[in-house]
């Protein structure tokens, strides 16, 4: 196949990681602080939530479906979580234990709404943009009321140690430490290397690799987007699995919002409300196509990279704030134009 | 061919993001004069007239001011990552900051301060914006802004003048999340409670959409006919509020009192739409900031721990006064 | 297959009674709000309380007209909140500028117009190309002009809301077509009677917002479009099935992109009305999320995100169905909070509805 | 001589692939022409560029004995060159009226100046062609989605015939059918051949095709490798034809 224009074949096909490679050597340049170590481990940090999100959508995509509600969801989990810590906290719990069955509860209480989702995706064939739309209301409406509108505050102070702690801490001519920030003077040169929350973040996102990438549960999922009939005559048991999978993208829209709760100390409603585009934008920059079938966990984090970076690169530039919605918009357009060229130059020879 | 691309691809990859760890520490070289950064709570008027008497303040000084990108909506998810941005850049030795949370900001900030960056906060606060005693968020040097609390109660004193001293009044807040308004409500409130005729009948929340507070405000006119006096607590409450006093054919019976002194809200003063505006003196808090900051870093001398610059009331009288003109709000 | 589709058949016939239910529930919803809303809420059950809920939808159901065109074609546009932000910023900051330049109030307003509608119609134009040239998925090329119509409006107006307009422009937005006194007798069309002083307006009997005239011409005009013209039926039959329209010889890609023009028509003439009743060129913010509003109202009203169904008077009665429920449920004193799950939950129920009785629609 | 459409060595490319080499072949008005082969035999290819989708690398094409110029669906349609494919490509969402009309409806002028659809026209013309079909459709109101997969068919026939259709392509219109629904449509086929248009019938199912065609034309691997006269052959033959056993040519 493909003899001639391989190489551009080639660039079609792996166009995202050279855009993110173009993008990387274009800050490097012209971004503020952008080739530092610091530099990029913001931006690594910061795309923690994003990609989360991501992850959750790159499953429902992959069936076909859409998940509209993971950025509330994200937030009913960071008040939920944040609410259920100050309640252990006041009752006497250590804030160790406090925080972890806060983290326990609230991962239990986050299948719901994907559960919800999955019932009505599933068993009432609801379609997936209005099962979820009305799930978003009601999640948001629940955090609301919740909270009376407000932040969920009063997190005892340990989930900001947890949060935002690194993996190491060295500081020069003293000594290395594990995830415990050294006591140190003001101003003392302590190097933080490597977020503990991108640790978490990156292990959870190679277990939902593994999910869809190694095992049966993923190969259904590939098989139910690629043609639900087929996989249904398959012997598949469609409607269990379509649950499953919101089940699932709620677990990882709960799990961000309970790094959020660590990280921000505190719960909010509309925490994830600017995450959940970006979330499908992400998997779609990665690739996969909204009608089902196709995507990949690794390319839809190359699709959350390309976000990430073009954002926080345009923010040590100094861009004008609003300037970057251009920029994404135009990106995502011809992310998408991009897309929509190759495979037929590929299509068009067999 | 494919496997190889990816592979070049790959160790490129890897190469780039480990050259950082040799090329690191090597920005402060080269470096004068002072450098100031600014980081904004929310992209609105406020915060640009704030930005505007920080540039002219640190023009005075002879001072850098790197300027934070505007966040596009209220909260610390939206504001962190822009201050991490902007602190990335390097060779800032003092910040001023507008945190968004009064708790979620207290981390990051920390962890800036413990790097030997001093922290203002102007407009809002951490904890309870008292730094004077220890606890887990006194180390700003400083917190400036205006007592929304003393503005709200104040604002209440003059509607209920403005109304007679009895009758209904009513709110519209804009976002349950932002203390700087909360406070406005709650001393607004206090304010209220002095006068035994006036009742309090409500408050809503707007967030920050016009349209949506004209819709409130209708709804809270047909509910209360006879309400005489409403109290929008930012531009856009404001404004709706007084475009449904309008359309109920209620313009004048109502009185309108409104907070931050937008040129569009002068305008509305002018023709009789509301009937006073509270500026605060967001430009003010900001040259203030830049000075304590270039003070602190320059003579060591540290500033009060609260700065609270006062407000003015614009009114049908006093609104052309050449004197008030200073106190509109502009880019 | 074919035994199913002979049951629905006979199912239609049978169940008329059942159809005429369940095709219109919306309406039947909406009527029944208003019935118990009368009983809770305060002063709801009142000429002014409709009159002002529908005077303040009025943006609201052109956004959700532009939607249901957009959604019968099986697409989605996400720009139309925010092309609704950049037309009034940008017709405002227009009239700013030219009425700065001492042109007269009604020139400088009416270049305004041009220049907003102008640039609401470039979204479309661009969004239209790219859905119908280059097959991007509507979702996506809606998305990235949404972007670009936040990244232009915040350049128009910096994040300030755009005022120093001509005068007079919130009395028009706000007028009413009959003055009444019932005390004096005295009436007139679109401005309080003579004889009597603003101070009495109160007292005064106002019926129809001048809103209602546009509301009443654009509906009729769509639903005519919809309903009775080659372009509303070749609409529906793209959205039923591409293929087909394009073998029937319809040029599919010219009218996709007439589809999303006059989308964003109607999101930027929305964006005329917010700028007339309001007075001021408001951007659009983040939180408002005007075009979920307007697509869970369309699909309220009956259509489906697959294509190929929708009506516009249905998607006005989804509209007015969520604005009534917001009003009442205010005026019944319940937290503003709880709209959010009242929305979420009577979508549930549209949409089981609507699979429950497939073809009834 | 006497064709209604003839092609003549017809050629076409996909890069490197040729789908089909120097295919010529004619119907006469009022014959059905049987097209036969195995996937991938250039069956589709060659009906596609007959009705404008692909354009082909050389050869030429003759409607009615002149030489033409298909460019696009359009083209083919406009001649009278109609094709009803697998997927019949109908809007299941309208009507029968709103279906044969499509693209081409009816207007009136309402009200002196507002130019709108003509239902009741549109109805009783398609019910008109309908009769003339000999098919039943219990509603013409109810949309296609509510309807068989025979009564589809007939409305997609109803379609080309109602557009004065002198030749057409019917790409499977057996499959996926009942038995009772393949008879009909057999039946329609034999109708439409007494009223003299043209017809290519591609089609897997043997047995219909030795039923409703007259000549039948087999090709493999992109060539027209036999043409033969239905009542001059069986099913073995044409079978050992398709697979490639042996090479007749006639």
């Amino acid at each position: 196949m493909a003899r001639a224009g391989g190489f551009t074949t080639l660039i079609g096909q792996r166009w995202a990681m050279l855009f993110l490679l173009i993008e990387l050597v274009f800050f490097s340049f012209l971004g503020g602080g952008f080739f530092t170590m610091n530099g990029f481990q913001i931006v690594l940090f910061y795309s923690t939530t994003l990609a989360l999100l991501a992850t959750a959508e790159t499953f429902v995509i992959v069936t076909g479906g859409i998940d509209l509600s993971v950025g509330f969801v994200m937030g009913f989990a960071s008040v939920v979580s944040a609410k259920l810590a100050v309640r252990f906290d006041s009752l006497g719990l250590a804030p160790e234990l406090s925080i972890l069955f806060a983290v326990l509860v609230t991962l239990a209480i986050g299948l719901l709404p994907g559960f919800v989702n999955g019932v009505l995706v599933a068993r009432l064939k609801v379609p997936p943009f209005l099962a979820t739309f009305a799930v978003q209301g009601i999640t948001y409406g629940t955090s609301l009321i919740i909270t009376q509108g407000s932040a969920a505050i009063n997190v005892p102070n340990l989930a900001n140690v947890i949060g935002n702690s690194y993996f190491i801490h060295l500081v020069p001519g003293r000594g290395i430490w594990f995830f415990t920030r050294p006591e140190a003077a003001r101003g003392a040169d302590v190097i933080d290397i490597i977020p503990t929350m991108v640790v978490v973040t990156v292990l959870v996102i190679a277990v939902a690799s593994f999910l869809l990438k190694r095992t049966r549960f993923g190969r259904h999922t590939y098989a139910i987007g690629g043609n639900i009939d087929a996989a249904l005559r398959a012997g598949i048991n469609t409607r269990r699995h379509l649950v499953v999978i919101y089940v699932l993208s709620s677990l990882f829209a709960t799990l961000s919002g309970i790094i959020y709760m660590l990280e921000y100390v505190s719960g909010k409603a509309d925490a994830g409300s600017s995450f959940m585009l970006d979330s499908v934008v992400a998997v779609v920059i990665g690739g996969a196509s909204l009608f089902g079938g196709v995507g990949t966990i690794w390319r839809t984090i190359l699709g959350v990279l390309i976000l990430s970076v073009l954002e926080m690169g345009l923010k040590m530039m100094g861009v004008q704030t609003f300037d970057k919605y251009i920029a994404v918009g135009i990106i995502l357009i011809f992310a998408v134009l991009i897309d929509q060229f190759f495979p037929e130059m590929i299509h068009k020879e067999d | 061919m494919k496997r190889s691309l990816v592979l070049v691809l790959a160790v490129a990859l890897a190469a780039l993001m480990a050259m950082p760890l040799f090329a690191g520490g090597s920005q402060e070289a080269g470096k004068k004069s002072v450098t100031i950064a600014f980081m904004p709570g929310v992209a609105d008027p406020f915060y640009y007239t704030m930005e505007k008497g920080i540039r002219a303040k640190a023009k005075a000084l002879g001072v850098n001011i790197v300027v934070g990108d505007y966040p596009d909506s209220w909260g610390p998810e939206k504001q962190v990552p822009n201050l991490q941005a902007l602190m990335a850049k390097g060779g800032i030795d003092l910040l001023l900051i507008a945190p968004t949370s009064n708790q979620a900001l207290v981390a990051p900030l920390k962890a800036i301060s413990d790097k030997g960056i001093p922290v203002i906060t102007v407009d809002t606060y951490l904890g309870d914006g008292d730094y004077s005693k220890p606890s887990a968020y006194s180390f700003p040097l400083a917190y400036i802004g205006t007592d929304n609390k003393l503005g709200g109660k104040q604002v209440a004193e003059h509607l209920a003048k403005l109304i007679g001293e009895k009758g209904k009044v009513y709110v519209v807040n804009t976002n349950p999340d932002a203390s700087s308004v909360i406070d406005r409500g709650n001393g607004f409130k206090e304010g209220i409670a002095e006068f035994p005729n006036i009742t309090l009948v409500g408050m809503d929340y707007c967030m920050d959409n016009q349209q949506k507070a004209m819709e409130l405000t209708t709804a809270a006119l047909q509910k209360n006919p006879d309400l005489a006096g409403i109290f929008g607590v930012n531009v856009f409450s404001a404004q709706g509020s007084a475009q449904a006093v309008k359309n109920a054919g209620l313009a004048g019976a109502v009185k309108i009192a409104s907070w931050d002194a937008t040129q569009t809200l002068i305008d509305a003063l002018k023709g009789g739409d509301i009937d006073l505006v509270l500026a605060q003196l967001p430009g003010q808090i900001g040259s203030l900031g830049v000075d304590a900051g270039y003070k602190y870093l320059t003579a060591k001398t540290a500033p009060q721990k609260k700065i609270i610059p006062g407000f003015q009331f614009f009114t049908k009288d006093n609104v052309n006064d050449p004197a008030m003109q200073q106190y509109i709000y502009s880019k | 297959m074919g035994d199913k589709a002979l049951a629905m058949k006979g199912g239609r016939e049978k169940a008329s009674v059942f159809s005429v239910l369940a095709r219109n529930w919306s309406f039947f919803f909406l009527v029944l709000t208003v019935v118990i809303f009368s009983f809770t809420g305060k002063n709801f059950f009142a000429l002014n309380n409709f009159q002002s809920i529908i005077h303040l939808a009025t943006t609201a159901l052109l956004l959700a007209c532009a939607e249901t065109f957009v959604i019968i074609t099986g697409g989605v546009d996400l720009s139309v909140g925010f092309v609704l932000g950049l037309s009034a910023v940008a017709s405002a900051s227009t009239m700013q500028l030219l009425y700065a330049a001492h042109w007269s109030a009604p020139a400088s307003v009416l270049v305004g117009i041009v220049v907003g509608i102008a640039a609401s119609l470039a979204c479309g134009l661009v969004a239209g190309v790219m859905i119908a040239r280059f097959k991007v998925p509507p979702f996506i090329a809606t998305l990235g002009t949404m972007g670009i119509a936040i990244g232009v409006s915040y350049h128009i107006c910096g994040g300030f809301p755009i005022g120093y307009l001509p005068p007079g422009l919130t009395d028009i937005g706000n007028m009413y077509v009959l003055y009444v006194h019932p005390a004096s007798g005295a009436w007139s069309f679109f401005a309080r009677p003579a004889s009597i002083a603003a101070n009495q307006i109160k007292e005064l009997v106002r019926i129809a917002p001048i809103s209602f005239i546009l509301i009443f011409v654009f509906l009729l005009l769509l639903w005519h479009l919809l309903k009775n013209t080659r372009f509303g039926q070749h609409t529906y039959a793209i959205g039923g099935s591409m293929d087909a329209s394009v073998r029937a010889g319809i040029n599919t890609r010219r009218h996709l992109i007439l589809i999303y023009v006059l989308s964003t028509f109607l999101a930027g003439l929305a964006g005329i009305v917010d700028l007339f009743q309001s007075g001021t060129g408001n951007f659009t913010t983040f939180g408002a999320q005007l075009e979920l509003f307007a697509i869970a109202a369309v699909i309220i009203g009956g259509a489906s995100l697959m294509g190929g169904k929708g009506r516009i008077l249905a998607s006005a009665v989804g509209v007015l169905l969520l604005k009534v429920l917001e009003n009442g449920l205010n005026l019944s004193g319940v937290q503003p909070f709880y709209r959010y799950i009242a929305v979420g939950l009577i979508l549930i129920v549209a949409v089981v509805i609507d699979q429950l009785f497939p073809d009834l629609f | 001589m006497g064709y209604v459409l003839e092609v003549r060595n017809i050629t076409k490319r996909f890069g490197g692939l040729v789908a089909v080499n120097d295919v010529s072949m004619g119907v006469q008005a009022g014959e059905v022409v049987g097209l036969l082969g195995d996937n991938g035999a250039g069956k589709s290819t060659l009906i596609k560029v007959i009705s404008g989708v692909y354009k082909a690398d050389a050869g030429k094409i003759l409607f009615m004995d002149k030489e033409v110029q298909i460019d696009s669906p359009m083209d083919a349609l406009a001649m009278g060159i109609e094709t009803i494919y697998q997927d019949l490509a109908l809007a299941e969402n309208l009507n029968t009226p709103a279906n044969i009309f499509l693209g081409r409806e009816k207007m009136k002028k309402a009200l002196g100046f507002l130019n709108v659809l003509d239902h009741a026209y549109m109805q009783k013309e398609s019910s008109k062609i309908l009769e003339k079909l000999d098919i039943l459709i219990p509603s013409l109101r109810n949309r296609i989605r509510a309807l068989s997969g025979g009564q589809r068919q007939a409305v997609a026939i109803s379609r080309s015939i109602y557009w004065d259709a002198k030749f057409l392509i019917m790409d499977e219109p057996t499959a996926a059918l009942g038995v009772a629904e393949q008879k009909k449509v057999i039946s329609t086929i034999n109708l439409l051949k007494s009223h003299g248009i043209g017809i290519i019938v591609i089609s897997h199912q043997m047995h219909d095709i030795f039923q409703v065609a007259d000549r039948m034309i087999i090709m493999r691997r992109g060539e027209k490798v036999a043409e033969l006269v239905t009542k001059n052959t069986n099913a073995d033959e044409v079978v050992s034809l398709i697979v490639g056993a042996e090479t007749v040519t006639k």
